[in-house]
């Protein structure tokens, strides 16, 4: 079916919903990459009065692609829930998101669930941004594993403590570093250089030991491919969170080595394993997930969907395994997807309010890499611009330096000036720990007492021998030793 | 332990910038401009160009009788946009490589600058002479090493297409960083082919002096490619083999 | 005295202090159409160390350039504040800024004086956005006129109701359509098409009959050139606020048709005269003032010094006339001073830190024109990094779109959503008025009753005759004839 | 009265988009992507150049024998960057308007795209009979009217230095807005010379169909031009006459 719209005497025709769809989206290298953007301003605009006459009932019944993702968006559809806001057009959809009420009925019915990804796109498209900040800001999911996150007034910060060769004694010193500046109560989540099981479990034990001995209360994750997490724990690992990148195609999972059975059976592993280890969850959130526009089309697994949506898709995906935290990386891959500063910033804005629309506690990596036209200062924007929008959690890289990922992210300085800078806290259970360790007062951070880096240094020694038990009766210091192979 | 010799112990493990100190929730501003300063130098890596005629590479060239062809990349701006290009071989290209390296060898070794061509600068030299060395000394057949400029990953699919190795291995620079400009990742594929996706290929990332060393890269991409040549694939399937496991040189022999 | 640094062995010389703070500044077309940039990232960078490295008082020592604007600036020098800082480095003063208990002692011991326009520059440009936005968040200011602006919690508005040819009803009806979005604290502002003693007085006098029938706690302003405001007053006609147009160096401010002696007679005339309105102000503040980078540049008037700094010394010729507010218009001008939406961000970001740092009531008018590389988006996310920043005042602009001035602003809706967002409010007396009328209840804007509309029509008829008394006998309607030279 | 009432009063007296109501404190879709529309229609027009040869222009081009010449600014986007360039005329152009225009005329008019051509091709073909009509029966000189590209209103200086005469009026695009790409100022100063500023100048701003309309603008300016020739002055010290002082045409005659 054809879609038109005349914007002053023009005419401008869209063959599909594909096509209206993707021409509505606000300048994008990747779409452009993708050869289905606007050609001009005034087609772009053209689309968005398409769209926004599109009812929502029209999106659910054309699906974009026949694929397993679709598939599972279209199983997982609150129909019945659906019925009050499918006669609504995209652009009426949008007035009703930001009319006063809105957040209290999406709560209160559940509405997420039946908002499908595509939906939540198409109106992210013909939104401002500062519709999608306020339209984001109070709808908010909370999630539990080993604490809560997405409270009210919460900022959580996942610390990302990586290492060029996987040393755990280096991934530890980072975490115990993010942890004076208040960071890591979303998770300690490392990505491993090397995809090996022993380096993997090597890292799950070390950084269980440093939450054992300091009696943290947060979450781990080791980012290595699920396949690769799952023989650790099959290995004796203790694994709280798995990990996986989904993407919003069947094809673009299938170039990450992945299915939608192996996240299911995952899940299932996982969930078993915390049985085994009672009393240390305060919920069954064993998920964590991975998006960020491009990378289907990146594995040239788009099928001529825009980035947007595809990334829409990909929360789909993540949504139907109850997650803990979903986390966009919205500058991670290159100036061929997000070409500056100013998508970026786009990019990021709508990532959040479709993760949020759609139900899930959505955090953002702001980011970029040294290839793009953008520097820290578009770092500094979009995190103050996502604070505003309540985001779930942001990262606490090393003064955003990621020494071995290669990419600039917003650091531990930066979560605890932003927190300090909006009044915002870290999850309730990580808040009291850190008051009763004297490192925040009145929501402050403190200059803490040496006797405090003895005690922190006292845990890491004791992570350490937990991470690599050989260690402790061996005469190898566990950093001599090549990390990731170990 | 004060935070002073936590910080010192930092120095010895990590590159990461960790016990930096602040200023209320700010970097001192010594700290702030060296961020700056090195995000300069990044940048300025994205848009290096590799030279094999001059520079570092110069004698290795000269040894191994290496030459650089295009991917179907015009330039580096055009590179940076157009992911699909750096990935295809330019026509001149598959001509040069079909004409000039022998087909079906057990491995073959591919160069491309990737987003560093300084890792390139800065790793071959000492890398490619260890690991031509001990795929010699497993006794494989080796082809005529080469250059891609404005490679990407995705290369590896017509270097198996046209050439038919057994084993590819692609030296490519990483996206630089702010601690570094030099690091290098080996991307691994069995029987490369049209189609392959990264879920086919395996990798040993981070190459450089605060990395991985030469001999410990080398002796792992070997330990790879025995893994390979023992299951006949790569890719997700197959794991970085443990150093002390079954597929270590050691215990395994030179053959497979 | 020639400056150096070496980065990554790399040595940079620059020959003086304004080729260091010129080359020290992020990127901005304006500079580069100066030709006084930095050729690369990387001399940029040793530029900032250089600058990180000089003392305050060699700064005050050195003079930029000789001419009536350097005087007045050293005229006005707190000397003796200035020993407690003289002997930093403006790295070291960067550190002292963002240190916890600076804005203490900032706002205790008065040091805003004790920093010139120069040195403000000069901090600006080795921060960081964040720095920019943290630094001047606790940096306030209160100034008092009609109502009281600056006060902790408060974000004021500035209506600015144009209409293209002064038309007086036109301008009455988007000053009140204001009102309900609870705009106009901070003052209504019309800048006139025309300039027309007559055009001016009516203008003055239908705003002044709005605010007597509606009882406003607010200031009125006509931007007409100050000769022309100060011939209307002559003529009769009410002043709240005097405006001018402002520049960093003798010479652009005497392309502006003005001189720092006639600014000062200026403030002299409209004090005495409302000594002659006595009961009707609330403090001694009768000023407004407006700059903005670039215009120095454009009257070919900048000395080779950067935008930035000569920014700041226009701030600096504002801070001697005891302003009510200051407000840099930020993105008004075009692509040949600021290129696009990185850049209109960054400057504004600096106005408005470097403003709140010398002690002025800084406000921002967060803009862009047509003909550059922005849009309404860029708009949204300046106004809420400002917001954050703690900006005393934004505009408000009916649906952004000024109809004469053919740019785009922040409109009424922006404001008031800005407001609910960050939980700020209206001046304290603005917000009584607003909070008796209905118009406003716990902070959010109400659904205004038919009552309501009545009242505010009847007040503007009201108004309508003050402006144009013969307009009560004569046949003609107001708007029939042409507003500016009526 | 209601606030219905109130928005078609509205409706009536001003352009401005006001009483558009509000969701929340957003606006309404339809106005949002009118706002969105409208931005997208004035880009257009920075970008569009003056044709005198076709268009609406054409007839009076003929009629008046207008011609184009260029300021110093290569093209659009060099004129968006380089304001310098747009306040000086290229060399040939110098050397044209030398040649072809009558010197120490009374009165000289000049017609620039300024940001808008789009303003130029609405307004000139109404107002410029009208204004040199006027300016006959005032019984001024009249130089040869001609047009630049890339056009700023500095280039009025150089006008003066080259043809010497005594009033020079400037009829150029202002920048585009949302409500309309069709505004249009006429600049005007006595004997503009090198080295003066805009505040050796008056102006006449806003002349489109919800502006000031054609036969008011031309008394306007035929009004300031005579305070002009009363003062032997442009600028700052000139406000615009009051139409009922003693400046206007009624009380003081045509002379001067
Ligand atoms: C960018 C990047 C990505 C991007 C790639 C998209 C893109 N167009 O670039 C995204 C976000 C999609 C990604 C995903 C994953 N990545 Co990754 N990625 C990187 C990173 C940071 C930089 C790579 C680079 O500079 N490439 C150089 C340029 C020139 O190559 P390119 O042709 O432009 O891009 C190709 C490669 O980047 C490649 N690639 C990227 N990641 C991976 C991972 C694997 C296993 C393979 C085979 C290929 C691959 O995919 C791109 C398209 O072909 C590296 C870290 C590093 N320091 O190298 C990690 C890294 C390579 N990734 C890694 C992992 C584990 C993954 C995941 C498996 C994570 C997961 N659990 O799902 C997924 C899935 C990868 C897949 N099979 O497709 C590990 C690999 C460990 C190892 N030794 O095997 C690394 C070393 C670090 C890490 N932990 O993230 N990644
Ligand atoms: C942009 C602008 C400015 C900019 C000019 C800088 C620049 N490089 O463009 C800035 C912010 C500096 C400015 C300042 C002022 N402006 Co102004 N400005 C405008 C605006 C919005 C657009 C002009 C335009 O499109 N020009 C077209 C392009 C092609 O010209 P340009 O060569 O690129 O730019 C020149 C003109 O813009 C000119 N210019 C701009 N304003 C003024 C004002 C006067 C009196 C003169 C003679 C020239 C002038 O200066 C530029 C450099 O030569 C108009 C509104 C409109 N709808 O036109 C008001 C307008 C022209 N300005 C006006 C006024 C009153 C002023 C001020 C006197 C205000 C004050 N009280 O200080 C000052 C000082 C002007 C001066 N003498 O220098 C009035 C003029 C009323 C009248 N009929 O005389 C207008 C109509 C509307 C308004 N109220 O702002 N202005």
């Amino acid at each position: 079916m054809a879609y038109r719209a005349t914007v002053r005497g023009e005419r401008f025709v869209f063959a599909d919903l594909r096509e209206v769809m993707a021409k509505a989206n606000e300048e994008k290298s990747g779409d452009q990459l993708a050869e289905i953007a606007a050609g001009s301003a005034r087609e772009r605009v053209a689309a968005k009065l398409a769209l926004a006459d599109v009812p929502l009932s029209e999106i659910v019944a054309n699906p974009l692609v026949d694929d397993a993702v679709t598939d599972l968006i279209l199983a997982s559809h609150d129909t019945v829930g659906f019925q009050a806001i499918a006669a609504c057009t995209i652009g009426e959809f949008r007035e009703m998101i930001l009319a006063p009420g809105f957040p209290e009925t999406w709560a209160a019915g559940g509405l997420a669930r039946a908002v499908t990804p595509e939906i939540a796109a198409a109106v992210a498209k013909i939104m401002s941004d500062r519709d999608l900040i306020t339209g984001a800001k109070p709808l908010r999911t909370a999630t539990r594993c080993r604490n809560t996150m997405g409270g009210p007034g919460v900022l959580g910060v996942r610390t990302q403590p990586n290492h060029p060769t996987d040393d755990v004694e280096g991934i530890l010193l980072s975490a115990v570093d993010g942890l004076l500046y208040g960071c890591g109560d979303a998770m300690i989540g490392v990505n491993p250089a090397a995809e090996s099981v022993t380096g993997t479990a090597a890292i799950l034990r070390g950084l269980a030991g440093l939450i054992d001995h300091l009696h943290l209360p947060t979450q781990t994750c080791v980012l290595a491919h699920l396949t690769t997490q799952l023989a650790a724990l099959d290995a004796g690992a203790p694994v709280d969170l798995l990990f996986q990148s989904v993407a919003g195609t069947e094809e673009a999972n299938r170039s990450f080595g992945i299915s939608l059975d192996l996240l299911a059976e995952g899940r299932e592993a996982v969930l078993a394993h915390h049985r085994t280890r009672a009393g240390q969850f305060v919920g069954e959130q064993v998920m964590y997930f991975e998006t960020g526009q491009g990378s289907a089309l990146s594995a040239d697994a788009h099928h001529s969907i825009d980035q947007l949506t595809v990334e829409a898709r990909a929360h789909g995906v993540a949504r139907a395994y109850d997650p803990f935290l979903v986390n966009s990386v919205v500058g991670f891959i290159g100036p061929e997807y997000l070409a500056d500063a100013r998508q970026i910033i786009r990019a990021g804005l709508e990532d959040h309010f479709v993760g949020k629309l759609l139900g899930l506690p959505m955090g953002i990596d702001v980011c970029y890499t040294n290839h793009v036209e953008a520097d820290q200062n578009t770092n500094d924007d979009l995190f103050i611009l996502l604070a505003a929008a309540g985001c779930t959690f942001v990262m606490g890289v090393p003064a955003s330096d990621d020494v071995m990922l290669g990419y600039q992210s917003t650091s531990y300085h930066d979560a605890a000036g932003i927190r300090e800078l909006f009044g915002l806290s870290p999850a309730p259970e990580f808040t009291t720990w850190l008051t009763e360790k004297g490192l925040l007062r009145d929501g402050r951070l403190t200059d803490p007492a040496g006797q405090l880096a003895a005690t922190l240094a006292g845990g890491l020694d004791a992570a350490l021998l937990q991470a690599t038990p050989s260690a402790a009766i061996g005469t190898h210091h566990p950093r001599r030793q090549p990390g990731g192979a170990m | 332990m004060d935070v002073t010799q936590l910080a010192r112990r930092v120095r010895a493990v990590t590159p990461a910038r960790i016990f930096v100190g602040r200023i209320g929730t700010s970097y001192g501003t010594a700290q702030l401009l060296a961020l700056r300063a090195d995000h300069a130098a990044a940048r300025d890596a994205v848009t290096a160009n590799l030279t094999l005629t001059s520079g570092p590479l110069a004698p290795l060239a000269e040894r191994y009788g290496l030459f650089a062809v295009d991917s179907a990349a015009d330039d580096r701006t055009q590179y940076l946009r157009r992911p699909d290009r750096g990935r295809r071989l330019s026509s001149i290209a598959r001509d040069t490589i079909t004409a000039r390296c022998p087909h079906d060898t057990d491995l073959q070794v591919v160069i491309g600058d990737g987003l560093s061509a300084a890792a390139i600068e800065a790793q071959v030299p000492g890398l490619l002479p260890l690991l031509l060395d001990a795929a010699d000394q497993a006794g494989w057949s080796i082809g005529q090493t080469f250059a891609v400029n404005h490679c990407r990953v995705g290369i590896m699919n017509d270097v198996g297409e046209i050439l038919h190795p057994k084993a590819v291995v692609l030296l490519i620079g990483e996206r630089p960083g702010l601690a570094t400009a030099q690091s290098m990742s080996a991307y691994l594929a069995w029987r490369p082919r049209a189609h392959h996706t990264d879920a086919d290929r395996n990798l040993l990332s981070n190459i450089h002096p605060r990395g991985i060393a030469h001999p410990d890269a080398v002796s792992r991409i070997i330990a790879l490619i025995r893994a390979m040549r023992a299951t006949g694939a790569s890719g997700i399937t197959l794991k970085e083999p443990d150093r002390r496991g079954p597929l270590d040189s050691d215990s395994v022999g030179t053959a497979p």
